[in-house]
């Protein structure tokens, strides 16, 4: 408990530099607002009251004390179309969510299993082939995956399998109708990744001094292989996947969002980036540190739970 | 032997803090090298020999000011070493020189063998770069290499062949002073010979004083003229090198010569301590070594012995209630 | 005790030849070596690093990593059966019931994220039909045979919270855990310290009495074999070149390099010498070796067939060498 | 002088010199890895041709008509107002070029720096600050944060760049700061202090040669991942400002494939697919190469 309390104190100065960063980048060098809100020809005094209302008169420091009493007391206000932004938020996450998900954990649950099957085969043809979809996997672009997949799954010249774009689910076999093509998309492009990355882990655990001390005193290589070597593995895959759920909860989802005319968070987001919204960013921004310093906790938690030589002291 | 000692260590200590609690306060500390003195002459050697963790190494990190002490002093030739500042440090560098242990970890992979022996030459700009080459050539003529070989990189030479690089960078800027950390504990019995052997010509034939580090009692023996045993960050004796091992006093000192496993002998001849060389953060009271001791006595466990002078029995110290 | 009077030998290594595949070619790390093992006793396999030693000691088990390693040559006999001809299913279940083996790193030979409990537990119960609980009970008995204190209470903890020390003693234990009749330990007490050490080796001598192993004892101390083995085989680049009984080998050596390398040995003694004795030049490079005997480049000994022709071990007043001239034979 | 000469000496004839050459003989025995040297080389060169003016200089005119099919005249057909298709996509091949080795060197520099600094200081204020940057910049998503950078620095042609820079080097910095802290209790660092050479002296001339395996690895996976990255921005907008690159060319093509013709997209993503492709292949062989636990 005391690990944890302590692990949440270091997590502060990260927090003040995550807004910090993104209070220069989004708000204080972003779009200036003050045309937008006062449309074409103003008076001179109209300027100034805008910018004294948006803050753009007072110092770099005052601005973003302010902006961090904002984060503070979670009070994101309105965003610019109206709509409170805990209300865009509570629309925008979950679909975002149940969007990346099944995608995410099915590229490192099949990662890891494709990974442990190549390991096991090391230098045999199944390693080979695997391996060889890997660095294919890895070599193609994003977006040109899922334009393909679109165009084999959803378009008239293909299997027209598949709703376009959009998101409209009211039921179950909605939701597992749009999700499809996004959810094969990440999938088969994280599975490059992950399997590399997760054969090299294995691979690298094979050599260890223990492994043949185990065969020396005649344990099975299958049982050394998914007991022994396996477990010694977790830490590095518990790494690896917490790390990517930052990632994947906010950023991951823009590109297929965008692509596909999703409402998710990604892409509000990336609106408010380009319309300068501050509240939308000032809530997202915060939500994404303290989901960052959620995980990195989390993370050593496991991490201490798994490896028996670190200590919770 | 009247003559100002080179090398004078006094009271010298090193604590490692140990952390603990919210926010990682120091709650105690590590003693790692706890108040050792001891004087080296010019032209003599002194052996440390102890085992792993007894703070041999950290010692000698010290001499070289590699690692700061806690406490005590370091006069080297009457001046304090622990008070010079990096700069006034750098004169005193030229005379104080270090043979390391692993032959495939001091020497930089990626340079020659000769920009890695002509480096301290550079650092210290001694005489025209000609000069150097020369004493380059020199160096490895004497250790025992080619003149070629300064054109080639470590991971062509043999382990002894690599020591005997180390050596002649050390020998480089012609210092007065060794400190050799275990300098063939690495290498092959036969090879070991060969460098020790060429380590105790270049004591001889060139007046370098000499500390000499080491977990084998054998090969201190071989190099040095005393000998200095340590245990848990204290030095529990030391003495002439016949003496001590031939007489030792600790008994310590005692099972350690007797553990060293020797042709000639069977098993049954020998002292076997019992448990394990306790904890250095967790010290036993009292002297450190009586909970393995196999003489000891009530006062030990409560009052650490200091090291003191040997009367009639010889020169030399011991720290050790058996002598009061 | 004594090795003559047993019947067969336990283990008969005949002309053992291992390759491995370099970046500079083959490499031949094991050249047609035989020797063999009796019952109950302790054999002691010395040589400097890179002779072979450890890859012959792995061979027996059959562990040489392969690829590179491959054994192109020669039969492993353990009581008859040649292990070489075993298939992998069959020679795993012998290693640890037949034929263990214990290295030199107890740190990282054990692994770090089981206990020391059901790491022992699990090769008991791989080789013999035991319940967890029972598994568990014997495996607390064998860690207290091997002076664990508190052994019960030790089961549950993991390799790291164990000095080198106990971990090697674990080692011990799980060697000890199905009843070998051969246990090849690689340098068990190198990484020890020397009060350590000398615990430990007096541990294996008694137990290995009391569990009648045999004990093929791999290491570079000469020190360690002279005090701890009846027989001594000598290894220089992949051969055996001298072998013999413990006392009269290293009385007196019949091998030049066995001699040198005893005489090279710095030892305590009353006054320090002048000069250690040395064996010139170094180990030759195990991909270019000399056609004729592989120490004539350092043998002082030296004549023109060394060069030429490449000794085998024979019988030689008692030791068996593998010199054209060695040294004080009566011929 | 004596024996040790003439065994060094014999053996140097066949065993000549550096680790770079050892390096180099197991990579050329790597057939993947040559291959995909050779593929890279091609691509060079194309790219080169368009530094030079030898080629693609006409990506802009509209050469020819709507949609034109695969001809003669254009290789690759042309796009939806009739500019050729083929030199457009041998032009972005130099824009790839241009961003790859901008960012991979830049990246690479910055990581291999900071990330020394770090690992030497390990444990002090500086290794605190910089690891405190990486993590920070780190929680920040990629995109996002790039999309930031871009209207920060608005019109900028270079936003994407110094926010790819930015986020790129952090890999190769905690990569180098492991193997600092490795580098930094060898014995050779320990032997430069005790010469007197200054830290900062340590760093550059017995450290930082001592991570070129890492540095260079790294610098071709920053090179991949600034190709792909790219086309992403490009697409959403905030990329490639002026001039041509795949991923303008496959932003344009998603407007034609649902039309039914794919000539745009399929040249845009095989070129892609190609360069990164042959990337990766060298980048692994590389790195199999290089790995000092192979080469030592």
């Amino acid at each position: 408990m005391q690990y944890v309390l302590r692990k949440m104190l270091t997590g502060i100065p990260l927090i003040l530099g995550v807004t910090l960063v993104s209070f220069a980048l989004m708000v204080y060098f972003g779009p200036d607002m003050t045309y937008q809100l006062l449309g074409k020809n103003p008076t001179a005094e109209q300027i100034i009251e805008v910018r004294h209302q948006l803050g753009y008169d007072q110092s770099f420091i005052q601005r973003y004390l302010a902006y961090l009493t904002e984060l503070i007391r979670l009070d994101f206000g309105n965003s610019s179309s109206g709509e409170p932004v805990r209300s865009l938020l509570a629309k925008t996450i979950p679909v975002s969510l149940i969007l990346i998900l099944p995608g995410f954990l099915l590229g490192h649950i099949l990662g890891v299993l494709l990974a442990l099957a190549a390991a096991f085969w090391r230098g045999r043809w199944a390693d080979k082939l695997i391996m060889a979809i890997a660095v294919i996997g890895m070599s193609v672009s994003f977006l040109i995956v899922i334009i393909a997949f679109q165009i084999l799954l959803c378009s008239s010249d293909g299997l027209n399998l598949f709703p376009v774009r959009g998101w409209n689910v009211q039921s179950l076999p909605d939701y597992l109708s749009y999700i499809a093509v996004p959810t094969l998309a990440t999938t088969f492009v994280a599975l490059g990744y992950e399997t590399r990355f997760y054969r090299s882990v294995f691979v690298e655990e094979m050599t260890r001094d223990y492994v043949r001390t185990a065969r020396a005193f005649g344990l099975s290589s299958r049982r050394i292989f998914f007991r022994s070597i396996f477990k010694n593995c977790l830490i590095p895959i518990i790494t690896r996947v917490m790390f990517s759920i930052p990632q994947v909860a906010i950023g991951g989802s823009l590109l297929i969002e965008s692509y596909f005319g999703i409402p998710g968070i990604g892409k509000a987001t990336y609106e408010a980036i380009i319309t300068g919204d501050q509240p939308v960013l000032k809530a997202v921004v915060s939500l994404t540190a303290i989901l960052f310093v959620f995980v990195m906790t989390l993370n050593d938690i496991l991490y201490r739970a798994v490896d028996p030589r670190v200590s919770l002291k | 032997m009247n003559a100002e000692p080179l090398v004078q260590v006094r009271g010298l200590s090193k604590y490692f803090p140990i952390h603990g609690g919210l926010f990682r306060r120091v709650v105690a500390g590590l003693k790692a090298v706890d108040d050792v003195s001891f004087v080296i002459h010019a032209g003599r050697t002194l052996g440390l020999v102890g085992e792993s963790g007894c703070g041999k190494s950290t010692l000698g990190r010290m001499l070289l000011r590699l690692q700061e002490p806690t406490a005590g002093q370091v006069l080297f030739a009457g001046e304090d070493l622990t008070r010079l500042d990096r700069r006034q440090m750098l004169a005193y560098r030229q005379r104080i020189q270090a043979v390391f242990q692993d032959p495939y970890g001091s020497l930089s992979p990626r340079r020659t063998v000769g920009q890695t022996v002509r480096e301290p030459l550079d650092v210290h700009r001694v005489g025209t770069p000609g000069d150097r080459q020369q004493r380059v050539d020199e160096l490895l003529a004497f250790v025992g290499l080619s003149a070629q070989a300064a054109h080639r990189y470590p991971h062509e030479f043999s382990g002894g062949q690599r020591q005997r690089i180390g050596i002649a960078r050390a020998l480089a800027l012609n210092p007065q002073f060794l400190v050799a950390d275990e300098p063939v504990s690495a290498l092959d019995v036969s090879v070991q010979s060969q460098v020790l052997n060429l380590i105790v010509r270049l004591q001889r034939e060139r007046g370098i004083a000499l500390l000499f580090i080491s977990h084998d009692l054998a090969v201190v023996q071989h190099v040095s003229d005393d000998i200095g045993v340590m245990y848990l960050g204290r030095l529990v004796e030391i003495a002439p090198a016949g003496q001590i091992l031939t007489a030792p006093r600790h008994p310590y000192t005692e099972a350690l010569i007797s553990a060293v496993p020797q042709i000639g002998r069977r098993m049954h001849s020998r002292i076997v301590l019992g448990g394990e060389v306790p904890s250095a953060r967790t010290p036993p009271s009292g002297c450190a070594f009586h909970p393995r001791c196999p003489r000891v006595m009530a006062v030990c466990r409560s009052v650490r012995p200091v090291l003191k002078k040997n009367g009639d029995e010889g020169s030399g110290s011991v720290a050790c209630h058996l002598y009061p | 005790m004594n090795a003559a009077d047993a019947p067969a030998p336990l283990l008969r290594v005949k002309d053992l030849t291992v390759e491995f595949r370099t970046m500079d070619g083959i490499v031949r790390a094991v050249d047609a070596v035989s020797f063999d093992i009796w019952p109950n006793e302790t054999v002691g396999l010395v040589g400097e690093s890179g002779c072979g030693k450890t890859v012959t000691g792995l061979s027996l088990l059959r562990l040489i990593p392969s690829p590179p390693g491959q054994i192109i040559n020669g039969s492993i006999e353990l009581e008859g059966l040649d292990l070489l001809s075993l298939d992998a299913g069959d020679m795993e279940k012998r290693r640890g019931s037949e034929i263990a083996m214990i290295f030199q790193e107890p740190m990282t030979s054990l692994n770090p994220v089981f206990t020391i409990g059901s790491q022992i537990t699990e090769v008991l119960r791989r080789h013999r039909q035991l319940s967890q609980r029972q598994a568990r009970e014997l495996a607390a008995s064998l860690l207290a045979k091997v002076s664990i204190p508190d052994a019960g209470r030790r089961l549950d903890d993991y390799p790291h919270q164990l000095s080198g020390g106990m971990r090697q003693r674990v080692m011990i234990a799980m060697a000890l855990s199905c009843n070998p009749k051969l246990l090849v330990a690689d340098e068990p007490t190198t990484a020890l310290d020397v009060t350590t050490q000398a615990q430990v080796l007096d541990q294996m001598r008694e137990l290995q009495n009391e569990f009648r192993m045999a004990v093929l004892l791999v290491t570079h101390d000469l020190g360690v074999v002279a005090e701890t083995c009846q027989r001594a085989l000598v290894m220089y680049c992949g051969s055996i070149v001298e072998a013999g009984k413990t006392e009269q080998l290293f009385s007196s050596p019949r091998h030049p390099y066995t001699a040198g390398l005893l005489a090279s040995i710095p030892r305590i003694r009353a006054e320090r010498i002048a000069e250690l004795p040395v064996i010139p030049g170094r180990v030759p490079d195990p991909g270019n070796l000399p056609a004729g005997c592989r120490f004539a480049g350092r043998c002082s000994h030296v004549q023109s067939r060394c060069h030429q022709e490449r000794p085998t071990l024979r019988s030689v007043n008692g030791n068996a060498v593998a010199c054209h001239y060695p040294l004080g034979a009566d011929i | 002088m004596n024996e040790f000469s003439s065994v060094a000496g014999a053996r140097a004839v066949n065993r000549r010199n550096s680790i770079w050459r050892k390096v180099l003989r197991k990579f050329l025995a790597d057939r993947t890895g040559v291959a995909g040297l050779a593929a890279v080389l091609v691509y060079f060169v194309a790219a080169l041709g368009v530094w030079c003016g030898w080629w693609g200089t006409d990506w802009a005119d509209l050469g020819g008509s709507k949609w034109e099919a695969v001809s003669a005249a254009h290789w690759f057909g042309t796009n939806i107002i009739g500019q050729d298709i083929f030199s457009r996509a041998i032009y972005a091949t130099s824009t790839a070029f241009e961003v790859g080795v901008v960012v991979a060197v830049l990246a690479t520099i910055i990581g291999g720096v900071l990330g020394a600094f770090a690992g030497f200081f390990a444990g002090s204020w500086i290794d605190e600050l910089l690891l405190w940057a990486m993590n920070v910049l780190d929680a920040i998503p990629f995109y996002l944060f790039v999309a930031a950078v871009a209207y920060s620095l608005a019109g900028s042609p270079y936003a994407m760049h110094v926010a790819m820079i930015t986020s790129f080097w952090i890999g190769t910095g905690r990569l180098v700061r492991g193997e600092v802290i490795k580098l930094r209790n060898m014995e050779y660092i320990e032997a430069a202090y005790a010469i007197g050479l200054s830290r900062f002296m340590i760093i550059f001339r017995h450290i930082l040669p001592n991570t070129s395996h890492i540095l260079l690895v790294q610098a071709s996976i920053a090179f991949v991942s600034a190709i792909k990255a790219e086309v992403i921005l490009s697409f959403l907008g905030i990329g490639i400002r002026d001039g041509m690159s795949w991923g303008l060319m496959i932003e344009e093509s998603t407007k034609e494939v649902l039309a039914g013709f794919y000539n745009n997209f399929i040249a845009a993503s095989l070129l892609m697919f190609g360069l990164v492709m042959a990337f990766n292949a060298l980048s692994d062989a590389l790195q199999d190469a290089m790995d000092p636990r192979k080469v030592a």
